[in-house]
Order: C-alpha cells, then structure tokens, then sequence
C-alpha cells in the first residue's frame, strides 16, 4: 500500500487544506503534512531492492477489465529518484510560497496537493492509461496555480501552457489506445498495461515516416518533448515561467518539466527501440540546438526569471542529449541531470522570488551591487549559480560530463557542438550574476527609503536542504547512482527487447499483500 | 603518519580555514583571519615537507603515494576515484603551491590589513589553495579537472573582490568565461581520451601509450592532445586565450603572485608534463604546443616594453614566461618546462609581492611613469626586487638562468626542437631584459616622479620577510637543475631535479648527443645580448630619460598597435562577442518571439478566422439555415448517387 | 415489380416523379417565402408530397401499410399545422408581424 | 396479420402511462380549481414522481429485449439505457424549470405537461424499432418541446426560437419522411429489422434504396444538429429558457442519437463506401464547425450550444464506428456512455447558467463569472468541473467518455476521426478555459445574496459528484452496457 498512500494521500491533504477552518494554522499543517509525506517516501529505500531492476512495491488490481485498464502502481530505479524530489521539493515549496502567497492560501495549497498526485501518479504508473489521467491531471492545478497567483500576463501564459501540452498529449492518448489493441491482437486480451506494451513487437519500417512504429513514436514522443520541452515545442516555458509564482515556477521547473523526460526514459526509448534508434539524430539534433539556441538567448534576456527560464531549455536539451545517447553513461547522466536541474533550477526560482519579494522588479538593469547589500543572498545565488553551470563538485557537473560523455561515446559530433553549451552556460549566468550583484548600486538597491533585508531564517530554511544537496549530489553521486543503476543497466542492455519483470514481493513478508488481482 | 591522514591534512587544511573564515566573513578583523589562513596553508606546508621526506625515505623505483578516498562516480565502465597520488613530480608542485603560497598568506596579513573584506578574502585564498593541491595532487584528469574548474573558480572570485568596481567585475568574469573555453576543450580531449583508452586515469594512460608516436592529425590521440592543450591555453594564458590574464591584474597583488603568477597559471604546463608520455606520443601536437608557446613568449614580450601600469609589466612578463614554459614542453623538455615553472614561481611571485609593496607604499599607485627612485625609500623592496630582475633576465647564476637557458638549448637540439623556435625564445629573452630594465629604472632608479602628496616608505615587516625568503629562493634554486655542461665545467655537479623527476619524465627520443660548443655559443650569445638589451634599456630610461620619448614618436604606428596590445581584445570584442550578442538578440527577436511564437498564433488566427466564418454564416435568417439543409441534401445525394 | 411501360399506363415512375415535384416546391416555398403562414403551408405540401409516394408505392408493391401510414402522416400534419399556427398567432399577437425576416435577432 | 393488444403490451408501455397519468394530475388539478395553479412546488413533485416511477418502471421492464404491439416497440438494453438517461436529463431539467424566472410560477403545470409529454415521446423514440413509430415518437417530442420553448416568460427571444426550431424542424421531419417512403418503396417494409434484413441486396443494386437510406439519415442529423444542418443549434439553444436548453442539449439530443444508433445499425454503412466517407467528413466538418465558432461566442449558452455542436461531432464517429463494426454493441455503448457523461456535465453547465441568470429577460456573457469564484467558490468549482469535463481532462467523466468513443473508433481503424477528434479536443478547451479564466483570475462587482434555487443547486451538486465519479467507476458501467446491448 505504500505506493498507493503516496500518490492518494495528497489528494486527501487538498481536502484537509480546503476544510481547515483556521487560516494561521493553515501553512504549518500544510507543511507538516508534506513532511509526513515525503518521510512516507523515504521509507521506499528500505523496501526497494536496488540490485534487481524489476518493478518493485507493485499494486495492481482490475479498474476497466473491459478495456485491460488496471490500477498499477510501480517503482523502479528510473522512477525512483524522481518520486523522492517531488517529495522533497514540496515542503520546500511551502516555506517558499510563505510570505509570496497572500491570496487565496486554501486553494494554492489544495492546488499544491492535487498537483503532487498527479506528478507521483505519473512517475508510478505502470499503466498506459492510468498513466495518462496523471498527466493530463497535473496540467489542471497548474494552471490554477499560474491562472490566479501569476503575475500580470498570467492569463496568457496560463492557456498557452494548457493547450501547448495538451495538444501533444492528445496524440498520445490516440497512439495509447492504438496500442491497447496491438495487444489484443497479438495476446487475445486487450492490456493497457506497459508491461504488456514491452512486449509487443511493432513492425517497424526505415526510412518510412508513416509506418506503424514511427508515427506512434512520434506520437508519444511529441506529448513528451512538449513537456520537456524540446527546441522548437519551448515557447510556453518562458512565458509560463515568468508569469507563474514563485512556487509555481519551483514546481514547474523542478517537476513536471521532469516529467517529460521521464516519459522519454520509460515510454518512448523502450517501447519503440527502432524508431528510437533510428530518429535518435533528430532529437540529438534538437537537444544540441535547445543548449545553445537555450543558452544564447537566455544571455539577452532582460528579465532574470526568464533567463533563467531559457536556462532551463538549455539544460532540459542535456538531459534529451543523453537520453538519446542510448548508452549507461548518457542515460545515467540524463536521469541524474534531471534531478540536478530540478534542484538547481527550482533554488534559483526561489531565490530570484525572494529577491522579487523584496524588490518587486526582476529587471536586471535596475539592479547591481547586491553583493554588497545581501551577502548571504549573494552567497546562496552564487553556490546554486556554481550548480547551475556545472562546477565540479556540485551536481550539475555530474550530471553534464556524464551526459557529454555518454553523447561523445555514441555521436561524438553533436558532443562537440553541445559542449559548448558549457561555455555559453557560464556567460550567461555569469553575465547575469555580475549585472545584478556587482558594480555600483542599481536604483533598486540604492533606494534609501526601502532598505533590503538579507534572508531571513525561514528562507534559509528553504535553502539549506537545496544547498545540501548540491554538494552531496556533487561529492556522493554513487550514492544515487546506487539505487538506479540496475535499472538503467537493464534499460541500455535490452532496449531492443525491453522486458520489465515485476518483482515477486511474494517472497517478501512485509509486502506480501501487496500483489492482488494478478 | 599514515599517508591517508598526511594527504588529508594537506588537502583539507585550506579548505578549513576556508570554512572557518567564510563562516565568520563579517567579523572584520584581518590579523585573525589572515592568521587563521596563514596557519591553514602553514600546515599544508608543513604536511608537504613530510610527504616529501616520505617520499625521499621510499626507494627510488617505488617513490609514489597513493590514497584514495571514496568512488566518486561509477557508471558502467567510467570508474572515477576521489584519489590522490603524490609522486616526484607533483611533490615539487605542492612544495611550491604550499610554499609560496604560504609567503604569500603571510604577506596579505599585512596588505589587506585596512580591506573590510579581509577574512572573504583569507577564505578565497585558503579554497584556491584548497583547488590547486586537488589539481595538482588528482590522479586522474577528473579529479585534476575538478581543481582545474576550482581554481579557476577562485580566480574568478578574487579578481572580482572589489566587485564594486564594475570593471573588476567584468575582469573576473572575463577570466572564467574565457578559462571556459579552456575547460569545455579540456573536456573534449577528456573525452577523446576515455574513448581511446578507457580510463582517465593518469598512470594507466600513460601506461596504455602506444610505443610508436602517432603522426595523424585527426587520430583520436592527437585531437585529444590538442584538446588538452587549448584547455591549458585557457588556464595558462597561451596564444588564443591569454587575454584574462592582463585584466586580472585587478584582483589584489597577493592574489596575482600566487594565483596569475606561481600557481594557477601554470596547471597547464603540469598537466602535460604529468601526461607526458602521450604528448610525446603524438609530436603533431607537441609541435603546436612549441610555436604556440614560443610566440607567445615573443608577443607578450613585446607587449610587455610599453606597458606603463607595473602589475600589467609583469602580467605580460607571467604570459611570456608561461610561453617559455610551454616552448620547453613542446620540444619535450619537460624536466626543463618543469624546472622554469618552479624558478619562475619564485622570481614572478617575488616580483608581484615586491609590486605589491611598491604599490602599497604608493597608496595604490601602479602607473610607473608616477614613480621612480623609489630605491632609497624602499631598501629592502628594491634589493630583492633587484634578485627578482636578475633572476627573470637569464642573469647567471641566478635560477632563471639555468632554467631558460635549459630551455633555449633544448629548443634547439631536441629533435622536436627547431633553430627557429629557438631564435624565438632568444628574442624573448632579449625582450625580457629590456622591460624588466625598464621596469626596474622607472620604478627604483632614476629622479623620483612621485607626486608631491604621496610619501613613499619601506613596507613592514610581515610583508619583506617573505619578500627576503623568496629572493632567497630565487637566487639559489638554479642549482638544483645544473645544466649538464656548466655541472661538467664545476666539478660534475649533478642535475638534481633531472635524476629526481626520472621515474615520471619520459626522456625525448632519439636525443642525440650534446655538442658542447654549440651549446655554450648558444648560452652566450643569448645571455649576451640579453645584457646588452638591458644596458640599453639602463641607457634609455635612466641616462637618458627623453630618449624613449622620441624614439616611440618615431615609431609612433608600431607603438600604438603594440602599446593597444595589437588590439586583440577589441578584435575578440568585434568578432566574437558582438556578434554573439547581436545574434543572440536577433535570434531571440525574430526566431524566438515573431517566428515560433507567431507560428502558432498562425495557427489560433486560422482557427478564429474559421469561427467568424461560422459567425457570419450563422446569420440569423431561418430561409438560409434551410438553405444550408437543402444544400446538405442535394451536397449528400450527389456525392453518394453520383460518385 | 414495377411496370416500365410508361407510355402506355401511369407507373409508379409518375407518380413519384410527381410526388418529387411536389416536393420540391414544397421546399422552394420554404426556402423562399418570407411568411409564415406560407411557409407552414409549404411543409404541409412537403408532408403530402410524401404521402403521395407512400400511397404509390403501397398500391404498386401491393402492400397495404402504405396506406396506413399516411393516416398517421396525415394525423401528424394535422397536429404539427395545430402547434404552427398557434405558434403563428401568438407571434402575430406579440409582434404584430409574420414575416420571418422579422426574426433576426438570434445569431452569430 | 393478427394483431393483438394484450396486457403484456400495456405492461411492457408502463413508463410511458405513468408518465402520461402524471403529466395529466397538475393540469388536470388546475382545471378542477378552476384555472388557478397550484403551488409550483406540488407541480414538481408531481412531475417528478412520474419521472421517478417511469424510471422505476422501465428499470422493471426493459433491457429482456421483448416487445410490443406488433414489434414497434422494442424494450432492449438500448431503451433501458439511454431512457435513464433521458429520464435523468429531464429530470434536471424540470428541476431547472422550477426555480428559473423564465419558466416558473404562472403556467408551470402546463409546462409540467408538455415536459412530461415529450419525455413519452423520447420513450416511444428509444424504444422504436419502425421507422414510422420512430417519427411519432419524434414528433410528439418535438411538438411539445416548441410550446415548451414558446411558453417562456421572455417574450421576444424565445418566440424566435420556437418558430424557427418549429419550422426547420418541421421541414427536416418531412426530409426524413420522404426517406422513410423511399424506404417502404424499395424494401415494402418500415420495420428496421427488414430493412436490415434486405441492405445487403439493395444497397449495390437500388438506387432509390440509398436514396432513401440518405434522406433519412440527414433527417437524424438535422435532430443530433450534424453540420452543415446545425444552424438551428445555436439560435435556438441560446433563445429558449435555459432550462429547456439544458433539456434539448442532453434528453433530446440523447434519445435522438439513440434512435440514430438503432437506424445506423442496418449496416448500410458498410455496403455504401459513399456514404461511409460522406458521414465521416460530415463528422469532422461538425466538431470543426463547433468549436471553431465556440471560440469566437460571448454568450455563454450559445458558446456551450456550439459546443454541443462539437460534441455531435465526437458523437458522430462513434454513430460511424456501431454502423461499420462487426461488435456493434461495443461501440454503442460507447456512445451511450458518452452521451451519459454528456448529459451530466451539460445539464451542470446550464444549471450554473441558470443559477446566475437574473431574471427571465437577462443572458449570462462570459464575462459576467468574473470573481465568480470569489463570490461562490462552491458553484465556481463545480463549473469548473463541468468545462473541464466537457474539453476531456481525466480523470473527469469526460475523459472517459472521449476514451470509449474514440478507443472504439481506433479498434475500427477510424484512427483519423480520432485524431481529428482529439484536435478539436484541443481547440475546444482553449473557450472552456475562458470562463474558468474569468471565474478565478478576474475581479468581479459583488452582487446580492443568492436567492433560493435549492433544486437547481442540488443538479449542480449531484452533476458535480457524478461528474467527478462516474468517470473513474465507469468500467462497470460501461461493460453493463455493453451486456445490455448485446
């Protein structure tokens, strides 16, 4: 039931949060349930076998027999890591959103809530179409969440945002269901199941773009490189960026970005090996082009979120590069890159939000000189701006020179051209670091009659466990690595006949009762 | 001591003195944060000492220390371990990083005593140190690399210390982005090498080198060799990336004797002596390497003789001397690229700090034209300073003679050698006695041009103690690498540093056998007219003083364009980051916003102007909608009876 | 079953043509007229086009449910010409008008 | 032929007598007191007992498949399920019609009536198996529901709308007639077991057969609003009550698609590529010509009644998909489900409009929820459940309804319609996102308390709840259905 509690239980928090009579009362219950929550998952590693790369903790039980439709719950080394930041991002986020969100507390926690089942329920479903209501699910509460406490083209950014991941995602809930009667021509019964996807076999034909396993290839993987998203699907990201609270933008970045590449890792690469291969040049292509289309337009932004929103297409261009690099080590670095940006870009987030606390302007030419002003802001900035252009010893740099050696093993040319990604990286941040926090005082920082305030106690509370982590992420990847690598292994070695086997927690006492309905 | 707690107090002792004083940055007291400090890179020191008698007490076939200390990353076959190796070679570089760097804490005590920012910076050069061991001490180009990025991480945050000053700022990041580039190359040729010989690690690479050199181009290991080296001319300022280095003259002068000086700059050179087995396997790129270092050694050189703010004098002398360095390298002289790196640390840190004390007794005064005689003020400043000078222009017998003139000589004779390479290393040399004359007269000798508001005084003690030591060091530190002719010539004195390095310097092949007339005209003529070009730079700036005047008015084109520093920071300016920025712009404009984003309002305007269509068909008037039923009708029964 | 000879005997050919007439001018006056009474008129004529053909086709299939069933169309027409021109009157009441053009206003 | 009307017959009918029996109490009271109403409430819970024992009734009586009066009428799982939903649609809809300005207080027993009445002829209609009985029981729906609509208390709009329903109605029942007589010409019967019996032959080899196929077919269509013979949808949706337009826009709209299901089953689609490639493209042209124009709607009930249009569209390639598949009844239910998931989510839409509606006289722009959802956080929530449900985002009921339909399509190898359909889908949550819009990031005036409206609020909430949970127990469901059809 652990996985179970872990996806539903937020849904429960939502309605406790939208009940609660006491609105003081309100933030501190929310974050303490999200730490109940996210010490709930941290109980997966001790029921997780990290040597076997089955699926583990398995729940199943019939939902739509009719249709093969099962309730299927699943972890494995891939999903993994991607549950536990979720987990972990949230509190984070709570204490973030203390003093940003004003409005409307109930529904901005309610909507938080929901939002963590959605993300849980789309890194754990097992089931195509279950799958499917978790990811279209979590568009909704983000879009409240960008919709009403966005800034002031919020509307605009809120229904672009909709619609651009919708689009994609449609076409792959066609292509889901197309597969479900793949499987019940080539089994007799009709299966939803990705287990059963696995095992299909679908003819694939080279060089044929409307042939069976390339247009569903194609279909899965436009709903996925939307998300990402991929060079050119990106144009929402900056807007829904800019616009979104702080929070928002935390969760958006942190997460649910995650979940496009997630897709990619679980659905797209396995369930259509040739494709995959075959079309691998065009996303290694449009992954090399989001670094450096990413990256020099994220050097000319005006606006720091936004910067730091094109940033984020830089970054999500690694993790594809590596994805498609179909080797352990790209793989492994796009999967730890993953968590990497979803720690490095979210503190970022939140720090340029504390700084629009304060100021009420995220123009970088109203600022300069903040060193001088917040020293430990400064500081903070600076270590997670080290982790976001890859210094060694923090974990952007694990995660990037896996990914470029992974890519320089498998396509050493598209290495050469992202590589220098590393270089413009470091501009554009540096750039920026230096036009805000050095020089002479900006009119922001200057302004006598409105003093800033170094952080306080409560946003380093926020920053400590993210700083933590950049350089235990950094020193100590093995011990990340260490829970996935069977599964990735299994990934790279058996792609071209990708087969999950279901770990038969029969044997296991504690989680006997887990396995029903089989 | 067991080894593993001798290399973690060496590694670890910066870096908690840069937690202590990084904690405790606000508190604003120099003397106990540069005590701290000095006391941190005191027990590196201390700790270096013991591994080096380690090390001497080893057999000299066995003479290495390895330590590991955890996996860092393993992915399928890339196994990456957080270990650290201290062989010959590198004991020679802690010796010197630890060392000088610990002259160099002690000096700052008292040159940013009045600095507010005193324990932020203690804490800077405590982690560069930290950097730098791990640089030097990786055993694998991973873990070297994560000191390569730290050090230049540390540079970036100590050229920047003033950040108040938008300048310094863009200084500072000048020297990272640029460093990046390196770094990005570096990686490359990372790569290339893992591919090649799947490891990273330093013994097994070398191990693993093919016999025969390579003479492709484009064979995995010469790419890989040349990637390596463009991410050494990144860090150590070698023609195309040198141009952080002059700019980051505006960090504090401790910082550029330690980091842009002794230390950092030369990673480098260290990295391709600690591969040197694969270089000289594949000489194509050992050849880039020589032209690139020679001239390197000649431009900065000619830059070097108009350049009128000190610290820039010897920013420029630091690059051409780097050229040097790597001139030795490429021609496989890496005993000797070595032996240069150690003696120049010592004069050029000596220089830098002598700089420091000038300027500091000048209230922040760098421009030299606002000096002169400072000699009677500043007795102590001047006499080392003086050891400084004769050491960099060849003088024999001090330490930059025996390792330039090692360097020229081998230039020449080695196989991968050319006279060619030579002349240019002769040139620079001659060059370098004539701006470090000048620099000399302008400064010390000479009628004082001091304004009349500042009054020069002897620097305390703090910093002329380490002034003393490393003019010491400077004077004397020849003798450990005796060229074999001159050793011949006294009695057989042996090249210590030669026999000691012999485990890890491969030798160059196919070296043939001394001719030692040739060598000694060569020594001479070199030394010679380096005396005549710096009699005549004493003629020009201290006899004379207008003679220089009119001489540049002659050449006044020329001198411009060398004095603008053949304007290489205004081409790279021009081409390199306008037009990215411009680009960048454009791309942003008219791909970003009015191409992608507009495509899809394409889409939502089709999609409306559909729905007005269906507005304005949707006219109110029941006879049409009929009309709509009836043309259905007959639309319908003629597709189908029809078709 | 049906007879061909058209020039010798009325087929059943005629009188759906006839029926088919019919109908289409019943459709003509509903597209074209602007009253409507006469438009309710034109249906009325539509509805009989089709029992015509009803009636035709019972007599020459020989099947009597033909015929039954205009009754029932029959009875509908009656009920829907109930309903229009109770509609109509109120219509007429309340706007004092019937011509259809005068019922614009719902649209876009 | 021998016919005889026994009590099994009467029996198998009940619903609609009791329907009829209660239709005529709150009329039949008015005329004992002499022209005087009774209170509106006594109106309601007579009106809805009847539904309620209709329901009761036809939950006894059909789904075995027997019939009635000569096999006119047949009581199969088709007229059980789609008569509850009728049944619950006009539910809704009476509850509706007893709190809105439009349609209450004065006449609301004549109203009940009609209601009433052309509920009996939606059970004729569902439960027709005679093309002929079909047109009955049309016309006694519709008959009744242009009074209906021209009872409203708003006096200028509503007259609008049931003349022009009224006529083009009355002008697509004679297309559908004259089908109906090609029909009898060519295969001598109305029966559609017979037609179904004699399509294989007549559809290569009679013209005047497809002819008539056609005709009647785009007599449906005009019924389910299938463009291009939509254009009534709008106008009329937008000017009759917005109870009524709850009530056409899910009972009517139900039972008509239920009669098209049961005619579309002869298979003539598969014997006519013709007409196969022509209904596909009408599908498509709908769901475009829907929401395309919905996008552009202020109004707020004539954008949900373009909508409706959308939806047709979606509906229609399940109709296409139980006309060529060999497992009809998969597909059906599919359409039945959809129409079911439909209804629930419309009838809470209207309700919501209702629920804001002023008076009789007043229409609800878009623009008119803005800071609805501070001022009524509850209903703003359940609005927003609706439209989301509506543009298919699980885990609503409309997610679900959208996966059976189009997963039945897929089986079938429409894969185009469906991928048209989920586009539109796309277009179409662009204009249900706006009021949402409106509702929560917009500030609105405060206005008065709201008044009453129990009824309409308890179909918001019921609607609401069955919105966010039918979808997620519909296996069951859907497979009872499915049983039930086959």
């Amino acid at each position: 039931m652990l996985l179970s509690s872990l996806v539903f239980l937020p849904i429960l928090f939502a309605l406790i949060m939208v009940v609660w009579p006491n609105k003081t009362t309100l933030r501190p219950l929310a974050l303490g349930l999200s730490l109940i929550q996210f010490a709930l998952s941290l109980t997966i590693f001790w029921k997780f076998d990290p040597s076997s790369s089955a699926l583990q903790l398995v729940e199943k039980y019939p939902w739509i027999e009719r249709f093969g439709v099962n309730y299927y719950l699943g972890i494995d080394g891939i999903s993994l890591w991607l549950v536990i930041l979720t987990t972990f991002l949230l509190p984070i986020i709570i204490v973030g959103s203390w003093q940003a969100i004003e409005d409307r507390v109930k529904g901005f926690h309610a909507a938080l809530f929901v939002l963590q089942t959605a993300m849980l329920g789309t890194f754990l479903a097992i089931d195509a179409i279950f799958f499917y209501i978790f990811w279209e699910l979590s568009l909704v509460p983000m879009y409240f969440m960008i919709g009403i406490w966005g800034g002031s083209r919020r509307i605009y950014a809120t229904i672009k945002f909709f619609i651009y991941t919708m689009v994609g995602s449609v076409l792959m809930l066609v292509a889901i269901i197309y597969m479900m009667f793949l499987t019940q021509e080539a089994f007799g019964t009709m299966s939803a199941s990705l287990i059963d996807f696995y095992r299909l076999d679908i003819p694939f034909i080279a060089g044929q773009f409307f042939s069976l396993q390339t247009l569903l290839f194609f279909a899965f993987a436009l709903a996925f490189a939307i998300k990402v998203p991929v060079w050119p699907f990106h144009t929402w990201l900056p807007d829904a960026h800019v616009e979104a609270p702080t929070p928002g933008s935390v969760i958006l970045a942190g997460v649910m970005l995650k979940m496009g590449t997630y897709g990619l890792m679980r659905w797209t690469i396995p369930l259509f090996p040739e494709a995959a291969e075959y079309w691998a040049w065009l996303f290694l292509l449009v992954a090399v082009v989001g670094i450096v289309y990413g990256a020099v337009v994220a050097m000319v932004q005006p606006d720091i979120k936004k910067l730091v929103a094109y940033s984020s297409v830089s970054h999500m261009g690694y993790i594809v590069l590596g994805l498609f690099a179909f080797n352990e080590t790209g793989m492994t670095g796009g999967l730890y890159q993953m968590l990497n940006h979803g720690i490095s870009t979210g503190a970022l987030f939140l720090l340029v939000g504390m700084i629009y606390e304060r100021t009420h302007s995220r123009e970088i030419s109203k600022y300069g000189g903040l060193a001088g002003v917040l020293p430990f802001f400064t500081i903070a900035f600076f270590i997670v701006t080290l982790s976001s252009i890859a210094v060694p010893l923090t974990n952007g740099f694990v995660g990037e020179f896996l990914i470029l050696l992974g890519t320089f093993q498998a396509n050493p040319g598209f290495a050469y051209v992202a590589v220098s990604g590393v270089v413009l990286g470091a501009v554009y941040m540096l750039w920026m670091f230096k036009r805000v926090f050095f020089g002479p005082k900006g009119e922001l920082v200057k302004d006598e009659s409105h003093p800033l305030h170094d952080l306080s106690p409560r946003e380093f509370a926020v920053l400590i466990p993210m700083g933590v982590m950049i350089f235990w992420m950094g020193l100590f990847p093995n011990h990340f690595f260490h829970w996935s690598n069977a599964s990735i292994k299994h990934l790279v070695e058996s792609r071209s006949n990708y087969i999950l086997t279901v770990k038969d927690t029969n044997t296991k006492t504690q989680s006997a009762a887990l396995v029903e309905g089989e | 001591m067991s080894h593993q707690l001798l290399i973690s107090t060496l590694i670890l002792s910066p870096l908690i003195g840069f937690l202590i004083n990084g904690l405790r940055y606000k508190r604003h007291s120099a003397n106990v944060a540069g005590g701290v400090a000095t006391a941190a890179a005191a027990i590196s020191f201390l700790s270096a000492i013991l591994i080096f008698m380690e090390l001497l007490a080893m057999p000299k076939e066995g003479r290495q220390i390895a330590v590991n200390f955890f996996e860092w990353m393993t992915v399928a076959s890339l196994k990456i371990n957080m270990g650290f190796l201290v062989d010959p070679l590198n004991v020679i570089m802690i010796l010197i990083i630890t060392g000088v760097g610990s002259l160099i804490h002690l000096f700052s005590v008292s040159y940013m005593h009045h600095d507010e920012g005193a324990a932020k910076y203690f804490a800077y050069l405590n982690l560069f140190l930290f950097n730098m061991l791990v640089l030097v001490l990786g055993d694998n180009l991973l873990v070297m690399f994560v000191g390569w990025e730290g050090v230049g991480l540390c540079s970036y945050l100590l050229i920047g210390f003033w950040f108040k000053d938008s300048d310094k700022a863009a200084a500072g990041m000048k020297a990272f982005v640029t460093n990046r580039v390196g770094d990005a190359a570096f990686l490359l040729g990372m790569f290339l090498l893992f591919v090649s010989f799947g490891t990273l690690n330093f013994q097994e690479i070398n191990n693993m080198v093919p016999a025969d050199p390579t003479f492709s181009w484009l064979s995995p290991l010469t790419l890989g060799t040349l990637f390596l080296f463009i991410g050494a001319t990144g860090k150590s300022a070698q023609i195309p990336l040198y141009v952080w280095l002059p700019d980051a003259m505006a960090g504090p002068t401790p910082v550029s004797a330690l980091i842009h000086a002794a230390t950092m700059v030369t990673a480098g050179v260290y990295m391709i002596i600690r591969l040197n087995p694969l270089f000289l396997h594949t000489p194509n790129t050992m050849l880039v390497i020589a032209i690139i270092g020679g001239l390197t050694a000649v431009m900065a050189a000619s830059i070097g003789l108009t350049q009128w703010d000190i610290k820039k004098v010897l920013a420029y002398s630091t690059v051409s001397q780097l050229g040097y360095m790597f001139l030795a390298v490429g021609v496989g002289a890496f005993t000797a690229g070595l032996f240069h790196l150690m003696t120049h640390a010592f004069f050029k840190a000596l220089m830098f700090l002598g700089s420091g004390s000038v300027i500091h007794a000048m209230h922040e005064e760098q421009d030299i034209r606002k000096m002169g005689g400072l000699k009677k003020h500043m007795p102590i400043t001047h006499f080392t300073f003086l050891i400084g000078w004769l050491a960099i222009i060849g003088m024999p017998p001090f330490s930059g003679f025996f390792s330039k003139d090692e360097i020229l000589w081998l230039s020449f004779h080695s196989p991968l050698g050319h006279p060619a390479l030579w002349a240019l290393g002769a040139v620079g040399a001659v060059m370098t006695a004539f701006y470090m004359t000048r620099l000399m007269a302008l400064t010390f000798w000479g009628k004082s041009r001091v304004p009349q508001d500042v009054h020069p005084h002897e620097s305390p003690a703090l910093m002329t103690i380490p002034l003393i030591v490393l003019a010491i060091l400077s004077a004397f530190a020849g003798w450990l690498g005796v060229p074999h002719v001159i050793g011949a010539a006294l009695g057989h004195l042996p090249n210590i540093l030669a026999e000691f390095l012999s485990l890890n310097i491969k030798p160059i092949p196919n070296l043939a056998e001394a001719n030692v007339t040739t060598e000694i005209i060569l020594m001479s003529v070199s030394v010679g007219f380096a005396l005549i070009s710096a009699a005549l730079a004493y003629h020009m700036y201290v006899r004379n003083p207008e003679l220089p005047g009119k001489f540049t008015e002659k050449v006044k084109g020329l001198h411009n364009f060398v004095y603008n520093k053949y304007f290489v920071d205004e081409a790279y300016e021009g081409s390199i980051i306008q037009p990215l920025v411009q680009t960048s712009k454009s791309i942003w404009f008219y791909v970003d916003v009015n191409f992608i984003d507009k495509a899809t309002y394409w889409i939502s305007d089709i999609i409306k102007g559909g729905g007005s269509l269906v507005r304005s068909l949707q006219n109110g008037n029941l006879q049409t909608y009929a009309m709509y039923v009836a043309i259905g009708l007959v639309m319908t029964l003629t597709f189908i009876l029809v078709r | 079953m049906l007879n061909t000879d058209i020039f010798t005997q009325i087929g059943l050919n005629h009188y759906l043509f006839l029926s088919a007439i019919l109908f289409v001018i019943g459709m003509a006056g509903v597209l074209l007229r602007r009253n409507a009474i006469v438009l309710l008129m034109s249906i009325e004529l539509m509805l009989n086009a089709v029992n015509i053909s009803f009636v035709a086709f019972s007599k020459y299939s020989g099947k009597m449910e033909g015929q039954i069933m205009v009754f029932f169309v029959m009875t509908i027409a009656a009920a829907e010409a109930a309903v229009g021109l109770a509609l109509a009157v109120t219509i007429f009441k309340r706007f004092r008008e019937v011509n259809i053009r005068f019922f614009e206003h719902l649209k876009g | 032929m021998n016919i005889q009307i026994g009590l099994p017959d009467i029996l198998l009918i009940s619903p609609m007598i009791a329907l009829f029996v209660a239709s005529l109490i709150p009329i039949t009271i008015k005329v004992l007191r002499g022209n005087v109403e009774q209170a509106p409430f006594a109106t309601l819970i007579q009106g809805l007992g009847g539904i309620l024992a209709a329901t009761v009734l036809l939950m006894m009586v059909a789904g075995s498949g027997s019939t009635a009066f000569a096999d006119a009428l047949v009581l199969d799982g088709l007229t059980k399920w789609m008569g509850f939903v009728a049944l619950a649609g006009a539910t809704g809809a009476v509850l509706l019609m007893y709190d809105n300005p439009s349609t209450n207080g004065d006449q609301f027993s004549e109203l009940m009536f009609l209601t009433l009445s052309s509920v009996i002829g939606m059970l004729i209609l569902v439960s027709a198996v005679d093309l002929l009985v079909v047109f009955i029981g049309l016309e006694t729906m519709s008959l009744a529901l242009y009074l209906m609509i021209a009872m409203s208390h708003e006096q200028k709009l509503s007259k609008e709308a049931a003349l022009k329903y009224f006529i083009l109605g009355s002008f697509a029942s004679a297309i559908f007639l004259y089908g109906v007589a090609f029909l009898f010409g060519t295969v001598g019967s109305t029966y559609i077991p017979d037609i179904i019996a004699s399509t294989g032959d007549l559809i290569s080899s009679s013209r005047l057969f497809v002819f008539g196929i056609t005709l009647v077919i785009i007599g449906f269509c005009f019924k389910v609003s299938i463009a291009p013979f939509h254009a009534w949808t709008p106008d009329v949706y937008q000017g009759a009550p917005t109870p009524h337009t709850a009530y056409m826009s899910t009972a009517i709209k139900a039972v008509s698609f239920a009669a098209f299901l049961r005619f579309i089953s002869t298979k003539s689609l598969v014997g006519s590529e013709n007409l196969l490639d022509f209904l596909q493209w009408l599908a498509v042209l709908t769901m475009i010509v829907g929401n395309v124009a919905a996008i552009l709607q202020n109004n707020f009930k004539r954008m949900l009644a373009f909508s409706s249009v959308a939806h047709s569209g979606y509906l229609m390639v399940g109709v296409i998909t139980t006309g060529i598949s060999d497992n009809m009844s998969f597909a059906a239910s599919g359409v039945i489900f959809y129409l079911a998931a439909y209804t629930m989510m419309t009838l809470g839409a209207f309700a919501i409009i209702a629920l804001i509606e002023k008076d009789e006289n007043s229409s609800v722009k878009v623009e008119d929820l803005a800071g609805y959802a501070k001022k009524r956080p509850l209903m703003a929530f359940c609005l927003s459940l609706f439209l989301l449900s509506l543009a298919g985002v699980p885990p609503l009921v409309g997610f679900f309804g959208k996966f059976y339909l189009f997963a039945a399509a897929i089986g079938e190898g429409l894969l185009w319609l469906a991928v048209w359909g989920v586009l539109n889908s796309v277009i179409s949550v662009y204009y249900y996102l706006r009021p949402i819009v409106v509702m929560y990031m917009k500030e609105g005036e405060e206005d008065e308390a709201p008044r009453g409206f129990g009824a309409t609020k308890t179909t918001i909430l019921v609607s609401a709840i069955l919105v966010v949970f039918l979808g997620l127990i519909s296996g069951p469901i859907f497979e009872a259905v499915e049983k039930a059809l086959s």
